[in-house]
Protein backbone atom coordinates (compact mmCIF):
# COMPACT_ATOMS: atom_id res chain seq x y z
CA UNK A 1 0.00 0.00 0.00
CA UNK A 2 1.06 3.32 -1.37
CA UNK A 3 0.99 7.11 0.19
CA UNK A 4 -0.96 9.49 -2.31
CA UNK A 5 -0.23 12.95 -3.14
CA UNK A 6 -3.29 15.20 -4.28
CA UNK A 7 -3.13 18.15 -6.79
CA UNK A 8 -5.54 20.88 -6.33
CA UNK A 9 -6.13 23.76 -8.87
CA UNK A 10 -3.45 24.72 -11.93
CA UNK A 11 -1.28 21.99 -9.68
CA UNK A 12 -3.44 19.07 -11.22
CA UNK A 13 -2.41 20.69 -14.83
CA UNK A 14 0.80 20.96 -14.10
CA UNK A 15 0.84 17.21 -12.67
CA UNK A 16 -1.01 16.12 -15.55
CA UNK A 17 -3.12 14.15 -12.51
CA UNK A 18 -4.88 15.07 -9.60
CA UNK A 19 -3.72 11.85 -7.82
CA UNK A 20 -0.58 10.65 -7.64
CA UNK A 21 0.25 7.18 -5.49
CA UNK A 22 4.15 7.66 -4.03
CA UNK A 23 6.18 5.12 -1.67
CA UNK A 24 5.54 6.33 1.63
CA UNK A 25 8.50 7.81 3.47
CA UNK A 26 10.22 11.61 4.11
CA UNK A 27 8.07 14.29 2.45
CA UNK A 28 12.12 15.92 1.04
CA UNK A 29 12.59 12.25 -0.33
CA UNK A 30 9.16 11.95 -2.03
CA UNK A 31 9.08 15.17 -4.22
CA UNK A 32 12.71 14.76 -4.82
CA UNK A 33 11.50 11.23 -6.69
CA UNK A 34 9.13 13.50 -8.39
CA UNK A 35 9.48 15.72 -12.21
CA UNK A 36 11.68 18.98 -10.68
CA UNK A 37 9.74 21.02 -12.47
CA UNK A 38 6.41 20.02 -10.46
CA UNK A 39 8.30 19.98 -7.56
CA UNK A 40 9.56 23.39 -7.34
CA UNK A 41 5.41 24.08 -8.11
CA UNK A 42 4.60 22.55 -4.89
CA UNK A 43 7.19 23.86 -3.14
CA UNK A 44 6.12 27.71 -4.14
CA UNK A 45 5.18 29.77 -0.74
CA UNK A 46 1.49 30.43 -1.51
CA UNK A 47 0.93 26.82 -1.86
CA UNK A 48 -0.67 24.95 1.62
CA UNK A 49 -0.32 21.25 2.31
CA UNK A 50 -3.42 19.19 4.16
CA UNK A 51 -2.42 15.47 5.53
CA UNK A 52 -5.34 13.72 5.58
CA UNK A 53 -7.80 16.62 5.83
CA UNK A 54 -6.21 18.27 8.00
CA UNK A 55 -4.06 22.02 7.16
CA UNK A 56 -0.37 21.77 8.24
CA UNK A 57 1.74 24.56 9.44
CA UNK A 58 4.79 23.95 6.92
CA UNK A 59 5.77 20.44 5.98
CA UNK A 60 9.30 20.84 7.78
CA UNK A 61 9.18 16.81 8.95
CA UNK A 62 6.21 15.75 7.70
CA UNK A 63 6.59 11.93 6.83
CA UNK A 64 4.05 10.52 5.02
CA UNK A 65 3.25 6.56 6.03
CA UNK A 66 1.03 4.14 4.15
CA UNK A 67 -2.25 5.20 3.40
CA UNK A 68 -1.70 9.24 3.98
CA UNK A 69 -3.39 11.27 1.76
CA UNK A 70 -1.12 14.80 1.23
CA UNK A 71 -2.72 17.60 -0.43
CA UNK A 72 -1.30 20.45 -2.54
CA UNK A 73 -3.52 23.62 -2.36
CA UNK A 74 -3.07 26.53 -4.42
CA UNK A 75 -4.95 29.77 -3.30
CA UNK A 76 -8.59 29.25 -3.02
CA UNK A 77 -10.61 31.55 -6.01
CA UNK A 78 -13.92 31.57 -4.49
CA UNK A 79 -17.11 29.83 -5.30
CA UNK B 1 -37.06 26.30 20.63
CA UNK B 2 -35.56 23.80 19.14
CA UNK B 3 -31.99 23.59 18.17
CA UNK B 4 -31.57 25.44 14.86
CA UNK B 5 -31.83 23.27 11.92
CA UNK B 6 -28.95 23.24 9.76
CA UNK B 7 -28.57 22.08 6.47
CA UNK B 8 -25.50 22.22 4.26
CA UNK B 9 -24.71 20.39 0.60
CA UNK B 10 -22.20 20.27 -1.54
CA UNK B 11 -23.70 19.30 -4.97
CA UNK B 12 -22.34 17.97 -8.60
CA UNK B 13 -25.68 18.44 -10.57
CA UNK B 14 -27.73 21.84 -10.78
CA UNK B 15 -30.23 22.67 -8.34
CA UNK B 16 -33.39 24.92 -8.20
CA UNK B 17 -32.62 28.01 -5.78
CA UNK B 18 -36.62 28.57 -5.62
CA UNK B 19 -37.25 24.91 -4.88
CA UNK B 20 -35.09 25.24 -2.41
CA UNK B 21 -36.11 28.50 -0.93
CA UNK B 22 -39.87 27.25 -0.67
CA UNK B 23 -38.82 24.16 1.28
CA UNK B 24 -36.51 26.18 3.42
CA UNK B 25 -39.79 28.63 4.08
CA UNK B 26 -42.01 26.02 4.53
CA UNK B 27 -39.32 24.33 7.32
CA UNK B 28 -39.39 27.65 9.53
CA UNK B 29 -43.09 28.95 10.08
CA UNK B 30 -41.50 30.03 13.46
CA UNK B 31 -39.26 32.46 11.64
CA UNK B 32 -40.28 36.29 10.70
CA UNK B 33 -37.72 37.01 8.52
CA UNK B 34 -35.84 34.83 5.74
CA UNK B 35 -32.83 36.28 3.66
CA UNK B 36 -31.35 34.20 0.86
CA UNK B 37 -28.38 35.22 -1.26
CA UNK B 38 -27.89 33.24 -4.84
CA UNK B 39 -24.79 33.41 -6.34
CA UNK B 40 -25.41 31.98 -10.31
CA UNK B 41 -23.14 32.08 -13.31
CA UNK B 42 -23.23 35.40 -15.08
CA UNK B 43 -25.13 35.24 -18.79
CA UNK B 44 -22.35 37.91 -20.03
CA UNK B 45 -21.51 38.57 -23.94
CA UNK B 46 -18.67 39.87 -26.06
CA UNK B 47 -15.37 38.12 -26.87
CA UNK B 48 -14.02 37.96 -23.19
CA UNK B 49 -17.98 36.29 -21.80
CA UNK B 50 -17.56 33.37 -19.67
CA UNK B 51 -18.76 29.94 -21.50
CA UNK B 52 -18.22 27.75 -18.45
CA UNK B 53 -16.75 27.90 -15.29
CA UNK B 54 -15.35 24.65 -13.02
CA UNK B 55 -15.42 24.37 -9.25
CA UNK B 56 -13.21 21.58 -8.27
CA UNK B 57 -13.64 20.59 -4.63
CA UNK B 58 -11.13 18.10 -2.05
CA UNK B 59 -13.12 15.67 -0.54
CA UNK B 60 -11.38 15.68 2.25
CA UNK B 61 -11.77 19.46 3.23
CA UNK B 62 -14.04 21.25 1.14
CA UNK B 63 -18.00 19.96 2.60
CA UNK B 64 -16.00 19.52 6.17
CA UNK B 65 -15.03 23.19 6.01
CA UNK B 66 -18.73 24.41 4.95
CA UNK B 67 -20.17 22.53 7.74
CA UNK B 68 -17.93 24.01 9.99
CA UNK B 69 -18.69 27.97 8.56
CA UNK B 70 -21.82 26.77 8.97
CA UNK B 71 -21.54 26.33 12.59
CA UNK B 72 -19.66 29.23 13.25
CA UNK B 73 -22.47 31.19 11.44
CA UNK B 74 -24.90 29.25 13.95
CA UNK B 75 -23.20 30.68 17.25
CA UNK B 76 -22.76 34.04 16.28
CA UNK B 77 -26.37 34.94 15.34
CA UNK B 78 -29.50 33.63 17.01
CA UNK B 79 -31.00 31.39 14.11
CA UNK B 80 -33.88 29.50 13.41
CA UNK B 81 -32.43 27.67 10.52
CA UNK B 82 -29.38 27.83 7.86
CA UNK B 83 -29.18 26.44 4.76
CA UNK B 84 -26.04 26.57 2.37
CA UNK B 85 -25.91 25.11 -0.90
CA UNK B 86 -22.65 25.14 -3.22
CA UNK B 87 -22.22 23.34 -6.01
CA UNK B 88 -19.08 22.20 -7.71
CA UNK B 89 -18.13 20.55 -11.45
CA UNK B 90 -18.71 22.13 -14.84
CA UNK B 91 -21.60 24.97 -14.25
CA UNK B 92 -23.09 26.92 -17.39
CA UNK B 93 -24.35 30.56 -17.89
CA UNK B 94 -26.99 31.25 -15.72
CA UNK B 95 -26.79 28.41 -13.46
CA UNK B 96 -27.04 28.55 -9.68
CA UNK B 97 -23.26 27.97 -8.11
CA UNK B 98 -24.01 29.23 -4.45
CA UNK B 99 -27.52 29.19 -2.18
CA UNK B 100 -27.32 30.55 1.59
CA UNK B 101 -30.79 30.99 3.39
CA UNK B 102 -31.33 32.22 6.65
CA UNK B 103 -34.11 32.43 8.93
CA UNK B 104 -34.43 34.17 12.11
CA UNK B 105 -36.73 35.99 14.35
CA UNK B 106 -35.15 39.21 13.87
CA UNK B 107 -34.36 40.29 10.42
CA UNK B 108 -31.09 41.32 11.73
CA UNK B 109 -29.93 38.39 12.36
CA UNK B 110 -30.87 37.11 9.13
CA UNK B 111 -29.41 39.55 6.77
CA UNK B 112 -26.06 39.26 9.20
CA UNK B 113 -25.41 35.65 8.68
CA UNK B 114 -26.53 35.44 5.26
CA UNK B 115 -24.13 37.94 4.89
CA UNK B 116 -21.02 36.35 7.04
CA UNK B 117 -21.54 32.89 5.72
CA UNK B 118 -21.30 34.30 1.69
CA UNK B 119 -18.02 36.54 2.50
CA UNK B 120 -16.32 32.91 4.21
CA UNK B 121 -17.79 31.26 1.43
CA UNK B 122 -16.26 32.91 -1.03
CA UNK B 123 -12.84 33.47 0.42
CA UNK B 124 -12.19 30.88 2.26
CA UNK B 125 -14.27 27.73 1.01
CA UNK B 126 -11.87 25.01 -0.16
CA UNK B 127 -12.59 25.74 -4.19
CA UNK B 128 -10.32 25.98 -6.91
CA UNK B 129 -12.19 27.65 -10.40
CA UNK B 130 -11.68 27.91 -13.97
CA UNK B 131 -13.46 29.47 -16.30
CA UNK B 132 -13.68 29.04 -20.16
CA UNK B 133 -13.87 31.46 -22.59
CA UNK B 134 -13.11 31.70 -26.42
CA UNK B 135 -9.49 31.12 -25.57
CA UNK B 136 -10.14 28.11 -23.44
CA UNK B 137 -9.53 27.38 -19.77
CA UNK B 138 -7.52 29.71 -17.48
CA UNK B 139 -7.65 29.32 -13.65
CA UNK B 140 -8.83 32.26 -11.68
CA UNK B 141 -6.93 33.67 -8.30
CA UNK B 142 -8.15 35.18 -5.81
CA UNK B 143 -9.48 38.65 -5.47
CA UNK B 144 -8.20 41.41 -3.23
CA UNK B 145 -11.98 42.00 -2.63
CA UNK B 146 -12.36 38.19 -1.07
CA UNK B 147 -9.94 39.56 1.91
CA UNK B 148 -11.11 42.85 2.24
CA UNK B 149 -14.51 41.46 2.76
CA UNK B 150 -13.43 38.72 5.72
CA UNK B 151 -11.94 42.08 7.78
CA UNK B 152 -15.63 43.31 8.05
CA UNK B 153 -16.23 40.31 10.46
CA UNK C 1 -26.30 48.46 -19.69
CA UNK C 2 -30.13 48.27 -19.54
CA UNK C 3 -31.78 50.58 -16.63
CA UNK C 4 -32.03 48.78 -13.70
CA UNK C 5 -35.58 46.50 -13.94
CA UNK C 6 -37.75 47.91 -10.84
CA UNK C 7 -40.95 46.15 -9.73
CA UNK C 8 -42.81 47.65 -6.73
CA UNK C 9 -46.47 45.69 -5.99
CA UNK C 10 -49.38 46.27 -3.01
CA UNK C 11 -50.91 43.43 -2.95
CA UNK C 12 -54.09 42.22 -1.60
CA UNK C 13 -54.05 38.46 -2.09
CA UNK C 14 -51.45 35.63 -0.99
CA UNK C 15 -48.44 35.58 -3.16
CA UNK C 16 -45.63 32.78 -3.38
CA UNK C 17 -42.32 34.38 -2.96
CA UNK C 18 -40.26 31.10 -4.18
CA UNK C 19 -42.37 31.67 -7.57
CA UNK C 20 -41.39 35.61 -7.10
CA UNK C 21 -37.63 34.64 -6.53
CA UNK C 22 -37.94 32.43 -9.55
CA UNK C 23 -39.05 34.81 -12.10
CA UNK C 24 -36.71 37.19 -10.72
CA UNK C 25 -34.44 35.46 -11.33
CA UNK C 26 -34.77 34.76 -14.61
CA UNK C 27 -35.12 38.00 -15.45
CA UNK C 28 -31.96 38.58 -14.30
CA UNK C 29 -29.08 36.53 -16.06
CA UNK C 30 -26.54 38.86 -16.18
CA UNK C 31 -26.56 39.68 -12.60
CA UNK C 32 -24.03 37.69 -10.11
CA UNK C 33 -25.43 37.90 -6.84
CA UNK C 34 -29.48 37.98 -6.01
CA UNK C 35 -30.40 38.64 -2.11
CA UNK C 36 -33.77 37.98 -0.89
CA UNK C 37 -35.49 38.91 1.65
CA UNK C 38 -39.20 37.40 3.20
CA UNK C 39 -41.04 38.63 5.94
CA UNK C 40 -43.92 36.52 7.07
CA UNK C 41 -46.75 36.21 9.78
CA UNK C 42 -44.93 34.14 12.40
CA UNK C 43 -46.24 30.73 13.39
CA UNK C 44 -46.37 30.85 17.46
CA UNK C 45 -47.82 29.12 20.11
CA UNK C 46 -49.48 29.99 23.73
CA UNK C 47 -52.16 31.89 24.80
CA UNK C 48 -50.51 35.12 23.17
CA UNK C 49 -50.28 34.37 19.78
CA UNK C 50 -51.18 35.92 17.07
CA UNK C 51 -53.73 34.77 15.18
CA UNK C 52 -54.07 37.51 12.49
CA UNK C 53 -52.54 40.72 11.50
CA UNK C 54 -54.52 43.30 9.34
CA UNK C 55 -52.01 45.74 7.28
CA UNK C 56 -53.92 48.88 6.46
CA UNK C 57 -52.65 50.98 3.50
CA UNK C 58 -53.65 54.59 2.08
CA UNK C 59 -54.04 54.55 -1.08
CA UNK C 60 -53.03 58.44 -1.49
CA UNK C 61 -49.33 57.32 0.23
CA UNK C 62 -48.91 54.27 0.57
CA UNK C 63 -47.90 52.54 -3.20
CA UNK C 64 -46.33 56.04 -3.73
CA UNK C 65 -43.98 56.00 -0.90
CA UNK C 66 -42.70 52.54 -1.93
CA UNK C 67 -41.84 53.63 -5.39
CA UNK C 68 -40.09 56.08 -3.55
CA UNK C 69 -38.26 53.88 -1.47
CA UNK C 70 -37.21 51.76 -4.51
CA UNK C 71 -36.19 54.57 -6.79
CA UNK C 72 -33.74 55.49 -3.66
CA UNK C 73 -32.58 52.20 -3.68
CA UNK C 74 -31.75 51.98 -7.18
CA UNK C 75 -30.39 55.46 -6.90
CA UNK C 76 -27.78 54.23 -4.24
CA UNK C 77 -26.53 51.08 -5.26
CA UNK C 78 -25.93 49.62 -8.52
CA UNK C 79 -28.04 46.97 -9.39
CA UNK C 80 -29.88 45.17 -12.48
CA UNK C 81 -33.10 45.22 -10.82
CA UNK C 82 -35.23 45.43 -7.91
CA UNK C 83 -38.71 43.75 -6.72
CA UNK C 84 -40.40 44.86 -3.37
CA UNK C 85 -44.06 43.15 -3.30
CA UNK C 86 -46.04 44.05 0.06
CA UNK C 87 -48.96 42.84 1.38
CA UNK C 88 -51.71 44.69 3.04
CA UNK C 89 -55.18 43.51 4.33
CA UNK C 90 -55.91 40.08 6.90
CA UNK C 91 -52.93 38.06 7.02
CA UNK C 92 -52.53 34.72 9.14
CA UNK C 93 -49.99 32.87 10.15
CA UNK C 94 -47.43 31.59 7.76
CA UNK C 95 -48.47 34.35 4.82
CA UNK C 96 -45.98 36.13 3.22
CA UNK C 97 -46.21 40.06 4.04
CA UNK C 98 -43.05 41.49 2.63
CA UNK C 99 -40.73 40.10 -0.24
CA UNK C 100 -37.44 41.77 -1.35
CA UNK C 101 -35.12 41.27 -4.51
CA UNK C 102 -32.29 43.00 -5.36
CA UNK C 103 -29.80 41.77 -8.41
CA UNK C 104 -26.18 43.04 -8.62
CA UNK C 105 -23.02 42.33 -10.24
CA UNK C 106 -21.54 42.46 -6.80
CA UNK C 107 -22.65 40.92 -3.75
CA UNK C 108 -22.93 43.86 -1.63
CA UNK C 109 -24.51 45.80 -3.51
CA UNK C 110 -27.33 43.44 -3.66
CA UNK C 111 -27.23 42.66 0.70
CA UNK C 112 -26.95 46.82 1.27
CA UNK C 113 -30.23 47.24 -1.38
CA UNK C 114 -32.08 44.47 0.25
CA UNK C 115 -31.22 45.90 3.80
CA UNK C 116 -31.75 49.13 3.14
CA UNK C 117 -35.34 48.57 1.60
CA UNK C 118 -36.38 46.56 4.56
CA UNK C 119 -34.98 48.68 7.05
CA UNK C 120 -37.52 51.43 5.45
CA UNK C 121 -40.46 49.57 4.47
CA UNK C 122 -40.59 48.42 8.14
CA UNK C 123 -40.24 52.20 9.54
CA UNK C 124 -40.98 54.70 6.67
CA UNK C 125 -43.92 52.96 4.89
CA UNK C 126 -47.66 54.16 5.35
CA UNK C 127 -48.97 50.82 7.17
CA UNK C 128 -50.90 50.64 9.96
CA UNK C 129 -50.87 47.62 11.73
CA UNK C 130 -53.23 45.41 14.06
CA UNK C 131 -52.78 42.11 15.60
CA UNK C 132 -55.47 39.72 16.25
CA UNK C 133 -54.76 37.56 19.61
CA UNK C 134 -57.40 35.24 22.03
CA UNK C 135 -58.01 38.33 23.74
CA UNK C 136 -58.93 40.36 20.26
CA UNK C 137 -57.71 43.08 17.84
CA UNK C 138 -55.29 45.38 19.28
CA UNK C 139 -53.34 48.40 17.33
CA UNK C 140 -49.39 47.70 17.10
CA UNK C 141 -47.14 50.79 17.80
CA UNK C 142 -43.94 51.78 16.31
CA UNK C 143 -40.83 49.69 17.83
CA UNK C 144 -37.94 51.98 18.72
CA UNK C 145 -35.93 49.12 17.25
CA UNK C 146 -37.55 50.87 13.86
CA UNK C 147 -36.37 54.01 14.40
CA UNK C 148 -32.50 52.45 15.32
CA UNK C 149 -32.58 50.70 11.97
CA UNK C 150 -32.60 53.94 10.06
CA UNK C 151 -29.90 55.88 12.08
CA UNK C 152 -27.86 53.17 10.20
CA UNK C 153 -27.82 54.50 6.82
CA UNK D 1 -69.45 68.14 -3.66
CA UNK D 2 -67.73 67.77 -0.38
CA UNK D 3 -64.47 67.41 1.06
CA UNK D 4 -63.58 63.80 2.48
CA UNK D 5 -61.42 63.10 5.72
CA UNK D 6 -59.82 59.89 6.10
CA UNK D 7 -58.90 58.16 9.24
CA UNK D 8 -55.75 55.57 9.67
CA UNK D 9 -55.31 53.16 11.84
CA UNK D 10 -56.40 53.10 15.04
CA UNK D 11 -58.48 57.09 14.21
CA UNK D 12 -60.87 54.80 11.61
CA UNK D 13 -61.85 52.54 15.31
CA UNK D 14 -62.39 55.89 17.00
CA UNK D 15 -63.99 57.64 14.47
CA UNK D 16 -65.95 54.35 13.59
CA UNK D 17 -65.38 55.21 9.68
CA UNK D 18 -62.80 55.33 7.40
CA UNK D 19 -63.93 58.51 5.44
CA UNK D 20 -66.00 61.19 6.22
CA UNK D 21 -67.43 63.42 4.09
CA UNK D 22 -66.97 67.00 5.05
CA UNK D 23 -68.38 70.74 4.23
CA UNK D 24 -65.41 72.75 2.94
CA UNK D 25 -64.08 75.31 5.16
CA UNK D 26 -61.09 75.96 7.38
CA UNK D 27 -59.84 73.17 9.60
CA UNK D 28 -60.56 74.49 12.62
CA UNK D 29 -64.34 74.88 11.84
CA UNK D 30 -64.50 71.26 10.11
CA UNK D 31 -62.86 69.96 13.21
CA UNK D 32 -64.88 72.04 15.59
CA UNK D 33 -68.36 69.98 13.90
CA UNK D 34 -66.94 67.01 14.93
CA UNK D 35 -67.38 64.57 18.03
CA UNK D 36 -65.16 66.29 20.19
CA UNK D 37 -64.14 62.99 21.39
CA UNK D 38 -62.64 62.45 17.67
CA UNK D 39 -61.65 66.30 17.39
CA UNK D 40 -59.33 65.84 20.50
CA UNK D 41 -57.66 62.42 18.99
CA UNK D 42 -57.38 63.59 15.00
CA UNK D 43 -55.44 67.18 16.58
CA UNK D 44 -52.58 64.52 18.76
CA UNK D 45 -49.21 65.64 18.38
CA UNK D 46 -48.23 62.07 17.25
CA UNK D 47 -51.40 62.28 14.41
CA UNK D 48 -49.62 63.48 10.67
CA UNK D 49 -52.08 64.90 8.26
CA UNK D 50 -51.75 64.68 4.47
CA UNK D 51 -53.48 67.23 2.15
CA UNK D 52 -54.21 64.97 -1.46
CA UNK D 53 -51.34 62.56 -0.85
CA UNK D 54 -48.95 64.96 0.41
CA UNK D 55 -48.03 65.19 3.83
CA UNK D 56 -48.51 68.72 5.82
CA UNK D 57 -45.71 70.21 8.03
CA UNK D 58 -48.82 71.36 9.95
CA UNK D 59 -52.34 71.90 9.68
CA UNK D 60 -52.08 76.27 10.28
CA UNK D 61 -53.76 77.87 7.57
CA UNK D 62 -55.58 74.49 5.62
CA UNK D 63 -58.52 75.20 4.26
CA UNK D 64 -60.39 72.21 2.79
CA UNK D 65 -61.92 72.96 -0.94
CA UNK D 66 -64.24 70.67 -2.86
CA UNK D 67 -62.77 67.31 -3.23
CA UNK D 68 -59.85 67.68 -1.05
CA UNK D 69 -58.63 64.69 0.61
CA UNK D 70 -57.68 65.20 3.62
CA UNK D 71 -56.07 61.78 5.56
CA UNK D 72 -54.54 61.51 9.33
CA UNK D 73 -51.93 59.81 9.98
CA UNK D 74 -50.86 58.10 13.39
CA UNK D 75 -47.47 57.01 13.96
CA UNK D 76 -47.34 54.01 11.19
CA UNK D 77 -46.44 50.55 12.82
CA UNK D 78 -43.81 49.12 10.56
CA UNK D 79 -44.90 45.96 7.60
Amino acid sequence: MAAKLVFLGRLEDIAGTSELAVVPGPLEQVLAALDPALAVQLLGERVRMALNGALLGDGGGVVLVEGDELAFLPPVSGG
Amino acid sequence: MAPAKTDVRLLGEVFSPSDEMAAFTAAHPEAGGIVTFLGQVRCESGPGAVEALELKQYAAMTLPGMEALAAATRARWVLDGLLIIHRHGVMHPGDPIVFVAAAARHRRDAFAAADFAMDHLKSQSWFWKREKTATGWRWIEPRPDDHRDLLRW
